[in-house]
């Protein structure tokens, strides 16, 4: 979660659901809350009942659009325009909440001479490598901040991704804000071409509705009012997905937005445990805890480098030893000692680009032997998914474990690629397992939701047949394969039979006590496994074991499990499961107080400082050192959490400062730029020299191509989303009647004007194509799909849910496969919702000869209609 | 006899009046008509579709589901759900659902049941050749102790105990660095 | 909320030039046939309109009747039978030929028999037809009409039994028969008339505009089917052609009425394939048995006969067609939306 | 037992359709078929003997600037459709079973125990709701969650609503709520909307009314629904003066022809 951690010290969202009652505006970008977050916008209706402004900012007229006060449509990939105008607005008519920015943001600080901007340097940073294609950050940091020459940063979703280069508790400040140098004034020209007219240029919203928009959600912020905002893929699927939601911290740290109730950014997650998979990440790039793994090159050759490079030496951070160490105890437990670095040199080191993406092509060269898919459906749900589906057939063996029979699990059955030829199932050597997976309510565990909660789900009933949970398999996999360590010692197997794997099992399948399991994540004493209550009884001398240290107190004692807790109270339901950190539900709450500690306004006070008691108190739990006085200042020679001063906020940053300029951890610059979608079909026309993010990687191949920018034969912008009535691949939707019905066939949105272009009637059958493949869709033929007018010419809009595949009661064609697989710089995501694609009426229905992807014949004389328009 | 007279609507009309329209139309079912979940036993859930994290009843009576529906008590939902949400009772019981191992030997062109231990058995053995083939142990000199030749994908709809064991046998266990899943930013 | 509409007025007038050639190109689509025609679906162009005028998007506001043919040709016994037993009876007390008494009884006797048998395989759940009798509702003619069916069976059986079992019925057997021939002769109209009832009491607009018409209706066509019946039974009474010709005269009035009384309510049963299903069938029951019947006063007998029996098969014909268009027609009348939204208006 | 009513407010209403599905659910009825139907995004069509609840899709014109919660412009409208379960119901008064009964909750039931399948309440409803499905035999639709109401429950849709669109209570309270919530939003400037329950009609209101913004019969809401029973009086009236006619018609005819 690079886009607010970095800006504000932790991977997730700052806010909680309920809280949105309290906004009096709701900038909804980058999601359609209302379809695919339904019970969620209950409170942006209830907001919205109580007078705040709904603005939902969509290239299409969603069922979001029909809830908001104003809908304002753009071109699909200019959101950074729209954003930096934003905060264009803000700077320029001196709407900050001056006195916020001065104290909890780093907008005074100080940067080095050296920096130079994109409006230097034409679209990208000084540190620019061309060659390595890739940034040296020095330049970036604090003036008078000591570097550590030769680091490296790894990006990814690790707490600092590798970062700490500069010591950025070291800063001057001009709290004026008149130094040339200051953030606040480098940020202001770097922003300065950002006008409503190139908003208007470039996203197609006419200057009157950005004002409008501008207006309306700076009027609703300051002490007596907050804004919101809310985003997901909409924002996070770009090539430039983590600077879009960088833009909108910077927005939030400028209006004074962030901490305080009705405030905040939400991060929307599309999946139960979306929040709960990266805090506990089945990823490459971190362990637990958003602790980073060892890389192979940079200093993880020993835990003293490991740790020595991600220790910051103020803020938070500087507790990070005790964090890996009872991380590592929780792995190893008693073979974890002192004299072997508690067994860090028996986990693996990260060579490369281990990410899904990143692999899945490696597969595709023969290069994966086996793999184990559980719960995710990639032959309809992943970029490119006809590569992805290729690259399965050259596995040696596949393990799928869902509660169906997925796509991916037969891949080798009835896979597009087996009725065109591509594949013959008799030539396709891989071995596939199809394991019967259990179901929510035929287990017990814990979801992480989208505010962080951890919530534990009862089982119910026992799962039917040989259906069994992900902790059954994974813990007998584990079982059978500690036996085969046992009989081979050898250096390889040492981490393996070091592995603590004695949890308790119960009932006739012998499943293991989830609970158990949580206890650990928990952590404990070594000696005599006491429950800890806090991350910070953690310790760095092996006396305690933790498996993941933001999770610590949610099962402080035997019986008192907290993600159980079903006894909500307050204004936020505190007793109702367990937020991480500490059960706190609005991150950054100290900012809900003036830096003297008493609130900005009796409407918006949500924690503050208790003279009499001597603590901070409150409707949530505070974010911030309970008995540190506001008026507290370090002294010189304080370390960790002691060198941030009583109105630091943001106490994950060595500095306690939000980010508004990112000194570190970004691999693609320290304010967000507008880059152009990979496929665009205009020039950048702020930086025609760097028109797409730099660090954005295509990896392009014959495989995996691209159309031109812009491109003839493909001169539609394509977009893609979901609908209320699916989810996401489809596992959990297309095999259920009570739903398939509702959306039963892939259709595709296009504007009444692109239909008259093409002659395509509502309900006709349509082929799309991209530089990839080509889909057929049924049309609808909707005037919530508008044509888009930018630079003088009209761009039209093409809108495509995603959710069908060649399995269940209902099918349709996989949308993915027009997906390029890109990468993200940070997180290496794809780019999904700005592409460039083509349309064609099919003549008569479903043709099974679909148009190549490459076929000049056909697509040559539509572009010159789409030109004429 | 008479009871059973007495039970024939049209006496009742004759005795006690009534159009044919209220109470002494009504059949014994439907007076003694009650909710299908009254009485069951319930079982605390969390909605296992979007991020949202909806509280769920699951009523359940025998070991049998009998319905799920939104915890009214949560702070989050309180007590509402999507079409999604609403539809996990169909999601657990519909009859597509895999409830047997499956297992496709290469170049087949069908499945084969089999049964769960013994595919366990098979899947370790790959699992373990895989590795030992490909492990790395260290690249000039330097620690490496990884393979990238056994990839795992998915986490977002587990649970946190499933993948904190996914990440600790894969990852810290057996070497495995292609750990991934559906969640980015 | 002011500033809202405030702001509402700024919009007004905001880029009117692509707003303007946006509602430009919606208009050629217009009239480049790409224009949604309510209801048409998936094939229109834009996503057809919803509006006050065509409802939504014209799908039909209420339920289309779900009768089988079963019903029509219900109609159509039930009707002859009842007024079979009313002719039985008058010919009883006109004392006239003993053998078309007995007759026009068993025709009452039999008519009364399919019946029931017609309703129960219309039925979702045939086994369940014993419910028809859970209850009594007045305000139901389904349920008045079940019950009177039941009595009216009964006694035209009995009395048809009795008929044939003894020439001379004596004691209990006389009063039997007595009651039976009474009590069927009574309710004979009753399941006659009542389907019209039952057809006009309904939310279809084509039946419960012609309500007061379909009872008369039913009536009549039920006598022209059951006089024809037993014409052709070979009963060549002057009795039955008056009655043939009195409700030829009837039918042909009728069928006039609602050729003249046209309605957009009405269009189901004035127009397309049933409007001329509607109209044979007045035809074939009103002026062509009314024209034979009178040129059948001539000398030659054997050819009036001839011509009578030609009448006859005409009127039943046009009996039963015009059942089948009746409750054909409630299907078209159930789509009509447009008409239930605007008609119901005014 | 008070008298029971739905408030379903369209202003509300996300268009999810959460209360389809969660009445499916609850009452196990199964699938209504696959069928894309192009409408908007209503691919379930209307109500029927598979679908109790069902949400509507009206589309119009969008305009940047103007969202669909804009007095201005209602661009994207949904209604979620249900049993009115009238004041006076055709259907109740049609069944000839006895099948179909007013609950101690005002609900109108058909008890599917009883109903033998005769189908003339489906022609008796003038809202088009009830439906007989072929296949089973028998007329269903809304059960107004009858053995829920039981309990106290509330039903399943206006349980599942996220938005609270589709609210459930005690008749009178929720018809003084509607009103007010009409007043409320035509002060806030929709002076497009409206309160469909046609008290004054010979339905004689309904329990399950409307909150819709533009004319309901935009939604197929009919502006005068008239309860069958209103046209029995003349019909029987007409039935005994054609009785009466058929008797004469057929004296007459003998008695014109003595003959032995």
């Amino acid at each position: 979660m690079p886009g607010l951690g970095t800006s504000f010290g932790r991977g997730g969202a700052t806010t909680a659901q309920q809280d949105l009652a309290n906004s009096d505006a709701i900038l909804i970008m980058g999601s359609s809350m209302a379809e695919n977050h339904p019970v969620g916008f209950q409170w942006v209706m209830e907001a919205r009942n109580k007078g705040a402004k709904i603005i939902h900012v969509d290239p299409r007229f969603t069922r979001t659009s029909a809830m908001a006060d104003i809908w304002v449509p753009l071109r699909a990939g200019s959101d950074i325009v729209l954003l930096g105008a934003l905060i264009r607005f803000v700077l320029e008519n001196k709407r900050d909440f001056r006195e916020y920015v001065l104290h909890y943001t780093n907008a005074p600080v100080i940067l080095r001479d050296d920096f130079q901007d994109t409006e230097d340097l034409e679209g990208v940073f000084s540190g620019w490598n061309e060659a390595q294609k890739e940034y040296d950050f020095e330049t970036w940091s604090y003036r008078g901040a000591p570097t550590v020459p030769g680091a490296k940063v790894h990006g990814g979703h690790a707490k600092d991704r590798g970062g700490e280069r500069s010591r950025e508790c070291i800063y001057d400040r001009d709290l004026t804000l008149q130094n040339p140098r200051c953030v606040y004034q480098v940020l202001k020209r770097h922003f300065q071409r950002y006008t409503p007219e190139l908003v208007e240029q470039e996203c197609g919203i006419p200057r009157r509705i950005f004002e409008e928009l501008a207006e309306a959600f700076c009027s609703a912020s300051g002490p007596e009012k907050t804004a919101a905002i809310c985003y997901a893929v909409g924002w996070t699927q770009h090539s430039d997905g983590v600077q879009i939601i960088r833009s909108a911290a910077i927005l939030q740290l400028l209006l004074g937005n962030i901490g305080r109730p009705g405030g905040g950014i939400l991060a929307l997650r599309g999946h139960a445990s979306i929040q709960g998979s990266t805090d506990i990440p089945t990823l490459y790039d971190i362990l637990p805890g958003y602790l980073p793994m060892p890389y192979f090159d940079g200093d993880s050759g020993s835990l003293e480098g490991y740790l020595k490079r991600h220790t910051t030496a103020c803020g938070w951070w500087s507790n990070f030893e005790k964090y890996a160490v009872s991380l590592l105890k929780a792995y190893y437990g008693d073979r974890a000692t002192q004299d072997n670095d508690f067994g860090f040199d028996w986990l693996p080191r990260v060579t490369g680009d281990h990410s899904h993406l990143g692999y899945w092509l490696e597969m595709d060269k023969g290069n994966v032997e086996g793999l184990f898919v559980m719960g995710q459906n990639p032959a309809v749900g992943a970029p490119n998914s006809g590569l992805e589906r290729k690259a399965l057939a050259k596995l040696k063996w596949l393990v799928v474990r869902d509660m169906v029979e997925t796509e991916t699990a037969s891949f080798w059955l009835d896979s597009p690629e087996i009725s065109s030829g591509q594949l013959r199932t008799s030539e396709i050597d891989t071995e596939v397992f199809l394991f019967p997976a259990a179901g929510h309510a035929e287990k017990n565990g814990s979801f992480t939701n989208t505010q962080r909660l951890l919530q534990f789900h009862e089982i119910a009933v026992h799962p039917p047949g040989d259906a069994r949970s992900e902790t059954w398999f994974m813990y007998h996999l584990g079982r059978r394969l500690k036996e085969k360590a046992r009989a081979n010692p050898s250096p390889r197997n040492a981490g393996l039979n070091a592995l603590t794997w004695d949890y308790p099992v119960e009932g006739p399948v012998a499943e293991p006590d989830a609970e158990a399991v949580l206890k650990e994540i928990n952590g404990w004493t070594t000696a005599d496994r006491k429950l800890l209550s806090s991350y910070r009884d953690l310790k760095a001398d092996g006396s305690t074991a933790s498996g993941c240290w933001i999770y610590t107190g949610v099962f402080p004692a035997p019986n008192e499990n907290k993600a159980r807790r079903r006894e909500p109270k307050g204004r936020y339901g505190h007793g109702w499961g367990f937020a991480w950190p500490s059960d706190r539900h609005i991150l950054y709450n100290r900012a809900s107080a003036r830096p003297d500690g008493q609130p900005w306004s009796e409407k918006k006070k949500l924690v503050w400082w208790d003279a009499e008691k001597n603590e901070w108190t409150g409707y949530d739990v505070p974010d911030f050192t309970k008995n540190k006085p506001p008026d507290y200042h370090p002294p010189a020679d304080a370390k960790n959490d002691d060198a941030l001063a009583g109105d630091k906020p943001f106490i994950m940053h060595p500095d306690g400062f939000g980010w508004i300029w990112v000194p570190s951890g970004l691999k693609d610059g320290p304010l967000p730029t507008h880059y152009e979608p990979l496929e665009t079909p205009l020039k950048n026309r702020l930086y025609p020299r760097h028109a797409t993010d730099p660090g954005a990687n295509k990896l392009e191949n014959p495989e995996n191509p691209y159309a031109n920018s812009p491109d003839p034969r493909f001169p539609y912008v394509l977009t893609t989303y979901r609908l209320t009535e699916h989810h996401t691949a489809g596992g959990m939707s297309r095999y259920l009647s009570h739903l398939a019905e509702l959306q039963p066939e892939l259709f595709c949105e296009i504007s009444p004007e692109l239909a008259g272009e093409l002659d395509i009637h509502n309900g006709d059958f349509v082929t799309i194509v991209t530089a990839r493949s080509s889909i057929d869709a049924r049309s609808l033929v909707t005037a919530r799909v508008r044509p888009i007018q930018v630079d003088g010419r009209v761009i039209h809009q093409v809108g495509l849910p995603y959710h069908w595949g060649y399995k269940g009661l209902v099918k349709g064609d996989v949308v993915n496969d027009l997906i390029a697989i890109s990468e993200e710089p940070n997180v290496r995501i794809m780019e999904t919702k700005a592409l460039l694609c083509n349309v064609f009426r099919r003549e008569n229905g479903r043709d099974p000869q679909k148009y190549s992807r490459d076929g000049e014949r056909e697509i040559p004389e539509a572009s010159a209609e789409s030109e004429a328009a | 006899m008479n009871a059973l007279f007495q039970r024939w609507p049209v006496i009742r009309q004759l005795l006690h009046g009534g159009d044919g329209t209220g109470p002494e139309a009504m059949s014994d079912a439907t007076k003694s008509l009650r909710p299908r979940n009254s009485g069951a036993k319930v079982a605390r859930s969390i909605c296992p579709y979007c991020g949202v994290g909806c509280g769920q009843l699951v009523y359940h009576q025998d070991g049998k589901l009998i319905s799920i529906e939104g915890d009214p008590q949560s702070p989050i939902s309180r007590g509402h759900l999507c079409p999604k949400g609403a539809a996990s009772y169909q999601l657990l019981t519909h009859s597509q659902r895999a409830t047997k191992v499956l297992y496709r030997r290469p170049r087949a062109a069908a499945w084969e049941e089999i049964d769960l231990d013994a595919a366990m058995d098979m899947v370790a053995d790959r699992l373990w050749e895989s590795r030992e083939r490909t492990f790395v142990e260290a690249k000039d000199g330097r620690r490496v102790m990884n393979t990238t030749a056994v990839a795992h994908l998915g986490g977002a709809t587990l649970d946190n105990e499933e993948n904190y064991l996914i990440k600790k046998l894969f990852t810290a266990g057996l070497g495995m660095v292609c750990v991934s899943n559906q969640a980015r930013i | 909320m002011s500033d809202t509409s405030k702001s509402g007025e700024r919009h007004s007038h905001i880029d009117e030039a692509r707003e303007a050639r946006l509602l430009e190109i919606r208009r050629q689509a217009a009239l480049a046939r790409l224009a949604s025609q309510p209801g048409d679906g998936a094939d229109g162009d834009l996503v057809p309109h919803a509006s006050p005028e065509s409802g939504y998007y014209g799908r039909p506001l209420l339920k289309r009747p779900q009768w089988t043919n079963e019903i029509p040709l219900y109609f159509f016994c039930g009707g002859a039978a009842g007024a079979a037993a009313v002719i039985a009876s008058a010919a009883k007390l006109a004392g006239t030929d003993p053998r078309l008494i007995r007759d026009a009884r068993y025709l009452a006797a039999i008519g009364g028999a399919i019946s029931p048998a017609l309703l129960i395989s219309d039925l979702g759940m045939p086994s369940r037809f014993l419910n028809m009798f859970r209850v009594v509702k007045f305000q139901s003619p389904m349920s008045v009409g079940s019950w009177t069916l039941l009595v009216f069976s009964g006694s035209a059986a009995a009395a048809a039994f009795l008929s044939a079992w003894q020439r001379q019925p004596r004691g209990i057997f006389k009063i039997l028969q007595n009651a039976g021939e009474f009590i069927s002769t009574i309710a004979g109209p009753v399941v006659s008339t009542y389907t019209g009832v039952l057809l006009g009491a309904t939310a279809i607009p084509v039946w419960n505009q012609n309500l007061s018409v379909l009872p008369l209706h039913f009536a009549t066509s039920g006598m022209a089917a059951a006089a024809a019946l037993l014409e052709l039974r070979g009963h060549d009474s002057r009795a039955l052609n008056t009655v043939g010709i009195i409700t030829a005269l009837g039918e042909t009035a009728i069928g006039a009425s609602i050729e003249i009384r046209r309605s957009p309510v009405s269009k189901p049963i004035t127009s397309g394939r049933i409007g001329w299903l509607a109209r044979a069938a007045g035809i074939l029951a009103g002026p062509v048995p009314l024209i034979l019947r009178l040129l059948a006063s001539g000398g030659n007998q054997s050819r009036n006969i001839k011509l009578r029996k030609i009448a006859a098969a005409s009127a039943v014909a046009g009996s039963l067609a015009s059942r089948l268009a009746w409750t054909r027609a409630g299907i078209g009348s159930a789509q009509d939306t447009a008409l239930l939204l605007n008609a119901s208006r005014q | 037992m008070s008298v029971t009513a739905f408030l379903t407010d369209s202003t509300l209403c996300i268009g999810c359709k959460a209360c389809e599905v969660a009445c499916k659910e609850w009452n196990q009825i199964p699938g209504d078929g696959f069928v894309w139907s192009g409408l908007s995004y209503d691919n379930t069509g209307g109500l029927g003997h598979a679908t109790w609840r069902h949400v509507k899709f009206v589309e119009n014109g969008a305009t940047p600037g103007v969202g669909g919660n804009s007095p201005e412009n209602f661009s994207w409208g949904f209604s979620s459709d249900v049993c009115k379960h009238c004041e006076n119901a055709g259907c109740l008064e049609a069944c000839p079973t006895g099948a179909i009964v007013r609950t101690e909750f005002g609900g109108v039931y058909i008890q599917p125990d009883v109903c033998n399948g005769c189908s003339y309440c489906v022609v008796a409803c003038p809202f088009g709701v009830v439906d007989r499905d072929e296949t089973d035999g028998r007329a269903f639709k809304c059960t107004f969650c009858y053995d829920r109401q039981k309990e106290g429950l509330a039903p399943a849709c206006a349980t599942a609503c996220p938005t609270e669109s589709i609210k459930f209570g005690k008749l009178d309270d929720l018809r003084e709520a509607a009103h007010d919530r009409v007043e409320e939003l035509t002060d806030a400037g929709f002076r497009d909307v409206q309160l469909y329950d046609p008290i004054d009609s010979s339905v004689g209101g309904i329990h399950a009314f409307f909150i819709t913004r533009g004319d309901p019969r935009t939604y197929n809401l009919p502006p005068q629904p008239q309860v069958p029973t209103v046209y029995l009086r003349k019909g029987w009236i007409s039935a005994a003066i054609s009785s009466g006619l058929m008797i004469a018609a057929a004296l007459v005819a003998f008695a014109g022809n003595r003959k032995s």
